[in-house]
């Protein structure tokens, strides 16, 4: 899965297909560390009840 | 208090946290699938020194010559020898099973005196001095009681220095129960005395055949000697030579020849004669070699005026081809091709003798066959039988026997074998169970070597009652077998892989053929050479019977006896013999159609199988194939995993039933129903076959062991337990093809 | 293709077995069980279970008695070139755990690799792939026969027919060692191939013309196990019977036996 | 009730030893269950009536099935936050709930089902792109993360622990930037159903299940995929229904669920006639190329006659869908749940058709069908993930706002 294991070849098939699912991680991995810091600075922040 | 637990919660998830951010669970993880890559408990097979030993394997009567791979000092694998005469680098599969035989759980580890009720399974290990003095003092006591003809042996053949020591043993003590594994062996060393009047075995020149003709012979089912069997079938398909097979079932034999001939069971020799009456009412026989070397084609008067029919007459009227298919239930056109076709072949050979060979047959169907032979000429030609005389390669020094010995030899054979009933037989072993019971006298001790009756005899069920009787009954086996099991002394032998011997020639090959087994690995266990076991108790014995075994240990006797030939048989393994010239030496020096002697003559005898019609419907008969071993050797682990589950299906065994038969007793594939014979009775299963005529349930040999291992033991039926021998008139051995039998469903 | 052959080129082992020779005894079986430390159980007798690399079938005819005929067909893998090396069960592996050697022609199992998902044992409809549904134990004493060439599986992975691929490492090493590139025909044979007491089996390099595998695949007796699939296996068989060469593949009931033969020859 | 302080605002529960009871009962087939997945670990995969014609059963087809089952998360989450289809917003949590019970659920059954669970991590370390098998563990992996995602703010949402600040924020931003995660579900979710389909249909060895397709993706690719978003949503009404059933009192509003039905209803219509001309291109092209006829895969037995493949087309198929596409149809109350019921059973008879009888179906011409019964122990870890889901669904009912209609329509007098 990553490119230092020996399986790993530069083909079109790892291209496309590893190149897709490190996008999806990414953008899931990505939003949920910015609704955890946005927690963390709104908590601190004390904006509980802005929301309501 | 909500403090805490909140608290408590947020240490935990940061710990999980933080325990997750150190490589400590991915290093864990790692090391855990290591460890599933090499559980402790799935064996690594130690590396070593890799080297080749060759030797011979004397599993089965084949003598194939094999290359053992040793790492160290372990046996991994078995190979056959290539360049070698019987197997040319093929091996089968009961050879390849060698290492699971020489470290196999049912190896008899020391030897064993029983403790227990006979058959009971509970044992002392004993010394091998208490072992060999206990044989010594039994057979010391029946001596004094001038009892010493009592004491009976058993071996897988008469040949062989270990055969011959252990009759020497019983010459010099003064026995002449030395009796020998039953088999087609018997009834052509019969027919071979009777046409050529040589005492040998016949030779089969498969390599130069152009057209086999096999009457019911399993010639891919262990048959002589069976790799080189297989050699020889796949070079005649490769030189588009025929092969015709003459059998009621579809066998792997009948399968692979070019034409299968289904014929009624137990009627080969009809055809024989059938065929013979074609080739000589169409002229086709090899006039040349009737006329130069044969006796009683035609009619002729013997030594006391007798006007006697010949040949010619015998055959011209009794065997028409429509008689014969009316016996046979064969077409009459396809036996007057056959006859035409078999006549006509350039080097056409016919062999007989049924299955792998375990039942000796009738003499008067051998004779026919070997009239078919000499008829197309095919006797003592390239390409055809040959005739083998009796390889007398061991010198051994004559033996002096004493009073009680001498006459203790004249007491007539417990078989009744060369007396005045079966003149003809040397040995009539397939009898021991009725011979134990009602013979002409009791038997007080029985010693076995290298065979196992209680499982490879017919009426084993019997015979394992009968023996259960003999007061003191030595098995020499290296196996815990169904006759081991039963005896009240086992001296276990070392294995093939383990010893010194000499191999005798081998049964059906063109050319004698003297072989050297070498000890390839040391003995696994607290196991003694028979040889040298024979000697120590003749030694034990005292008196005359010492002195007829000069020699310190089994090594050196073997040396002597084998004298020039043992220095290249260590070197090269084995040793090849000539082709035997073309010599008769019967009375009127030619081969004789029917024995001027004897008057034993090519003749169709049915063999009625045991049985009441009403009671029992339907003809059991055995079958034979590689994947089990019928004889005195088990299966391996190996074989029995290779067995097919339309044979084999958990405990049971499988038996053939055509559908149309299994339609009219309402059986249906994989029924459990109980096959009953008047030998005996067992539970099998129905297979649905068209390989077996209506009427016909077949039923494979070598499955239903007793004794040894949870890996052999306990899988299916014995066929000797159904099965009862029934005497071919002239000779007095085995004919039976078959036996009654009835299928009830459980 | 061209006919040369270059030393050097890759090869292509393969295996030509002689049905009209082969007797069913089992030999192959045996051979291939002990040279490749297969393990074995009290009961051996569901097939479907046992861990045999190499399975012998039995054909019939389906004709009744006296027209029956039977015959037993040997089955080891394929190795399947498939189109390019895409062979079915090579590309079906999650893990990389099997693989086609383009330099060999061999599909290999690495079994430390394989976590047992069983996905190539549904590809492979030759049933060649077999898994270890129970740990291997050896009756005491009985390990020590053991070929340390050949690593004893654990349970829970599938294994299979390796064309005896430790043989060719040996012979390999054996030529670098006697300064040789090449091997001889004869120095690399499966142990099945060398067991078999009919000689039913002849293997060797499929691309080179001076094998007798060469010759043989191009016997009008020879024809391959569902060669319509695309499978494209390595395994030929020889009959002089019609119905035997049928029972190779599917064919609807107005097709000629063979059809498709060459279609699956040619693509790769 | 000593645990009437978790209990959402608003809405009545059952008394705490009825929920205990109900709890207890389930455990104890979950410790059923659980007692064979150890017997599977710990003996191995002999536990289990597979054999080696049999590599993949009944647990790969109870993986497809709850993915299958489970795909209605997907499907409504596309709908609600990225079609916007709001009025789902009253039904996804429970289509979350569902999708995250039918996907963890899975991944213990492949857990049971490998016969190296240790190192079954090597599918990702070691992945082959080629394989269908490697998308799908990538995919449902990633996807299930998306679930654990989707289903947080809910938890969150529990009284005591909305009362946490950061907690609160977190769910709010969450909810906030929930159609980034449901668009990336739904590409994650495209793929491994897809690919689910693929695990058959690239198997040339086996004409029963194998299709032609476009580049690597054979037809049962997007089949697979079209059939879990008709079928999942149907599942979710079938599941809602019997929860309303269960607790006795309505949950959703109508409108809400004959929206899903309606749009499941085309979905399934439109899949299944794409099923349709599948099957008649297999059977009349890809088949009898391969020398088999139709008749081939369906005779020889009756457990997979001809009968299997009317089941899931017309019976499973063809009935649903027309009763959902019809307004009468699905407004009778009946009508619906059946139909809601017979797509789901139509999705599960497929995927064991696409698993099973691909194996049972011989391929060489002299070997037989062969048939497979589980043994107990794999019945067992596949009612344990049942088990699983109703302790889940019992305490996420009680303690989560799963229903937002619910205090509406069952407002409590005080």
């Amino acid at each position: 899965m990553f490119p230092f294991n020996f399986e790993w070849v530069w083909d079109l098939g790892h291209m496309v297909f590893m190149g897709g699912l490190w996008y999806a991680l990414t953008i899931i991995g990505l939003g949920v560390t910015y609704c955890v810091v946005k927690a963390v600075k709104e908590t601190s922040e004390g904006a509980q009840d802005s929301h309501h | 208090m909500k403090v805490g637990r909140r608290r408590f919660l947020a240490f935990g998830i940061g710990g999980a946290v933080g325990t997750a951010l150190t490589p400590l669970p991915w290093k864990l993880m790692d090391d855990i699938s290591i460890w599933t890559q090499n559980w402790p408990w799935t064996p690594v097979p130690p590396k070593g020194v890799v080297s080749h030993v060759n030797s011979v394997c004397t599993l089965c009567p084949g003598r194939c010559g094999i290359t053992v791979r040793k790492v160290g000092d372990r046996v991994v694998k078995i190979e056959g020898t290539k360049g070698h005469p019987v197997n040319d680098g093929g091996i089968c599969l009961l050879g390849l099973s060698g290492p699971q035989f020489l470290y196999g759980p049912s190896r008899v580890r020391s030897p064993l005196k029983r403790v227990g009720k006979r058959g009971e399974g509970r044992w002392e290990a004993i010394s091998w001095e208490q072992a060999v003095s206990e044989v010594a003092k039994r057979m010391g006591e029946l001596r004094a009681k001038a009892e010493p003809h009592t004491v009976g042996c058993l071996l897988p053949e008469d040949r062989g220095s270990v055969a011959q020591l252990f009759a020497r043993l019983l010459t010099v003590y003064g026995s002449p129960n030395v009796m020998r594994r039953p088999s087609i062996e018997d009834t052509y060393e019969m027919a071979l005395y009777q046409t050529h009047g040589i005492i040998g075995r016949p030779g089969f020149d498969l390599q130069k055949t152009t057209f086999l003709l096999s009457f019911g012979s399993g010639y891919l089912q262990g048959w002589g000697s069976p790799v080189h069997m297989f050699r020889a079938h796949s070079h005649l398909l490769s030189n588009s030579c025929r092969v015709v097979q003459v059998e009621p079932r579809l066998s792997i034999s009948a399968a692979k020849a070019d034409r299968w001939m289904a014929v009624k069971p137990g009627t080969e020799a009809a055809l024989a004669l059938g065929l013979c009456h074609v080739i000589v009412k169409e002229s086709l026989y090899d006039k040349a070699f009737v006329d130069k070397h044969c006796q009683g084609f035609d009619a002729w008067t013997d030594e006391q005026g007798q006007k006697q029919p010949g040949f010619k007459e015998l055959v011209l009227g009794n065997f028409t081809p429509a008689t014969t298919a009316e016996i046979t239930g064969l077409k009459q056109a396809d036996i007057i091709e056959l006859a035409r076709n078999f006549a006509k072949a350039s080097r056409p050979l016919a062999i007989c003798g049924r299955g792998n060979g375990s039942v000796p047959g009738t003499l008067g169907e051998f004779m026919a066959v070997y009239a078919l032979n000499a008829l197309v000429g095919s006797v003592g030609r390239s390409g055809g039988v040959l005739a083998l005389p009796e390889a007398e390669y061991l010198q051994w020094p004559a033996p002096e026997m004493d009073e009680v010995a001498a006459k203790g030899m004249q007491q007539q054979r417990l078989d009744g074998a060369g007396g005045d009933k079966y003149p003809l037989a040397r040995y009539r072993t397939s009898y021991l169970a009725a011979l134990l019971k009602g013979g002409g006298y009791p038997l007080k001790m029985l010693l076995v070597a290298g065979e196992n009756p209680v499982y490879d005899l017919p009426g084993s069920t019997e015979l394992k009652k009968a023996l259960a009787d003999i007061p003191f009954l030595v098995s020499f086996s290296s196996f815990m077998d169904e006759t081991a099991a039963m005896a009240d002394l086992v001296l276990p032998n070392h294995i093939y892989l383990e010893r010194l011997e000499d191999v005798p020639p081998v049964f059906g090959l063109p050319k004698p053929l003297l072989q050297l087994c070498r000890p390839v690995t040391a003995p696994q266990f607290d196991t003694r050479h028979t040889g040298d076991v024979i000697i120590q108790i003749a030694r034990a014995l005292g008196g005359g019977v010492a002195a007829a075994f000069p020699w310190p240990d089994y090594e050196s006797c073997l040396k002597q006896v084998l004298g020039g030939h043992f220095a290249r048989l260590h070197k090269d393994g084995y040793l090849e013999g000539r082709v035997p010239e073309l010599r008769f030496e019967t009375a009127s020096g030619r081969f004789e159609f029917i024995n001027t002697e004897y008057k034993a003559k090519p003749a169709y005898t049915p063999v009625i199988p045991q049985g009441d019609k009403g009671v029992f419907p339907l003809v059991l008969t055995g079958y034979d194939s590689m994947r089990l071993a019928g004889g005195a050797v088990a299966d391996s682990p190996f074989m029995v995993k290779s067995v097919d589950d339309t044979v084999l299906k958990k405990g049971d065994v499988l038996v053939e039933v055509n559908p149309h038969t299994a339609g009219q007793q309402g059986l249906a594939e994989g029924d459990a129903v109980v096959l009953a014979t008047p030998a005996g009775r067992a539970r099998v299963r129905v297979h649905l076959s068209h390989r077996v005529p209506p009427g016909m349930v077949a039923m494979p040999r070598g499955l239903g062991h007793t004794a040894y291992d949870p890996f052999i033991g306990g899988k299916g039926v014995n066929f000797n337990e159904l099965i009862a021998p029934v005497p071919d008139p002239v000779s007095g051995l085995d004919a039976a093809w078959g036996i009654r039998a009835s299928l009830t469903k459980v | 293709m061209k006919e040369e052959h270059r030393q050097d080129g890759p090869k292509k082992y393969g295996m030509v077995i002689d049905l009209d020779k082969c007797t069913g005894c089992g030999s192959c079986m045996v051979a291939c069980m002990s040279e490749n430390n297969a393990p074995f159980r009290e009961d051996e007798s569901d097939k479907l279970l046992s861990v045999a690399w190499l399975r012998l079938y039995k054909l019939t005819n389906g004709k009744p008695y006296p027209d029956t005929d039977v015959c037993y067909l040997p089955r080891p893998c394929m190795h399947c070139e498939g189109h390019n090396g895409h062979s079915p069960c090579v590309s079906v592996c999650p893990a990389t755990a099997t693989d086609y050697d383009s330099a060999t022609g061999i599909v290999s199992q690495i079994y430390t690799r394989c976590f047992g998902c069983r996905y190539c044992m549904a590809a492979c409809p030759y049933h060649a792939r077999v898994f270890n549904w129970w740990d291997p134990v050896w009756p005491d004493g009985m390990e020590k026969y053991l070929n340390p060439d050949v690593s004893v599986r654990m349970r829970g992975i599938v294994e299979k027919c390796s064309f005896c691929y430790h043989r060719l490492q040996r012979a390999k090493d054996k030529a670098y060692a006697e300064g040789r590139r090449e091997i001889r025909e004869d120095e690399y044979q499966t142990a099945c191939t060398q067991a078999c007491p009919a000689g039913a089996i002849t293997f060797g390099d499929l691309n080179n013309p001076k094998h007798a595998v060469y010759k043989l695949r191009k016997s009008p007796r020879a024809f391959r196990l569902l060669e319509r699939l695309g499978t494209n296996p390595k395994v030929y068989y020889l009959s002089s019977r019609e119905w035997v060469r049928r029972a190779g593949d599917n064919y609807l009931a107005d097709e000629a036996t063979g059809a498709g033969k060459h279609m699956a020859e040619h693509k790769g | 009730m000593i645990d009437s302080a978790l209990i959402p605002k608003g809405v009545k529960r059952c008394p705490t030893w009825q929920f205990a009871l109900a709890v207890a009962l389930a455990s104890g087939v979950l410790l059923w269950g659980v007692y064979a997945m150890l017997l599977c670990w710990i003996k191995g995969l002999n536990q289990t009536n597979m054999n080696n014609a049999y590599g993949f059963a009944l647990w790969i087809w109870a993986d497809l099935a709850v993915i299958a089952l489970g795909g209605g998360a997907f499907f409504t989450g596309l709908l609600r936050y990225v079609f916007g289809k709001d009025e789902l917003k009253h039904l996804i949590n429970y289509a979350v709930l569902i999708g995250f019970i039918c996907y963890s659920s899975a991944q213990l059954i492949l857990a049971i089902d490998v016969g190296q669970p240790l190192r079954a991590w090597f599918i990702f370390w070691h992945a082959n792109v080629h394989s269908m098998l490697t998308e799908v563990a990538f995919c449902l992996s990633a996807y299930f993360g998306v679930l654990c995602i989707e289903y947080l703010p809910l938890i969150l949402e529990n009284r005591q622990i909305d009362k946490v600040p950061f907690w609160h924020n977190l769910s709010h931003n969450l909810h906030h930037i929930m159609a980034v995660f449901a668009a990336t579900g739904a590409f994650l979710s495209f793929f491994h159903q897809g690919s689910l389909g693929g695990v058959s249909g690239v198997l040339f060895g086996r004409p029963f299940s194998f299709r032609e397709g476009v580049l690597v993706w054979p037809w049962t690719f997007f089949l697979f995929t079209w059939s879990a978003a008709a079928c999942g949503p149907c599942f979710t009404i079938a599941i809602t229904k019997m929860t309303e059933a269960i607790a006795g009192k309505k949950l959703v509003k109508d409108n809400v669920i004959q929206l899903l039905a309606k749009i499941a209803g085309w979905m399934l219509a439109t899949y299944i006639v794409a099923k349709i001309i599948d099957t008649i291109y297999w059977a009349t092209v890809t088949a009898p190329s391969k020398g088999m006829n139709l008749m081939d895969f369906y005779s020889n037995n009756a457990f997979y006659g001809i009968w299997i493949l009317v089941l899931e087309i017309g019976i499973c198929g063809i009935l649903p869908a027309a009763i959902l596409i019809t307004p009468a149809g699905r407004k009778n109350p009946k009508l619906l749940t059946t139909a809601a019921v017979l797509g789901a059973v139509g999705v599960c008879v497929n995927r064991w058709v696409m698993v099973l009888q691909t194996l049972a179906v011989p391929v060489l011409p002299f070997e037989s069908w062969t048939l497979y019964l589980p043994s107990w122990q794999e019945v067992a870890t596949t009612i344990l993930p049942v088990a699983y889901g109703v302790i889940l669904v019992l305490i996420s009912y009680r303690y989560l706002p799963v229903f937002p209609q619910e205090p509406e329509l069952n407002p409590i007098e005080q």
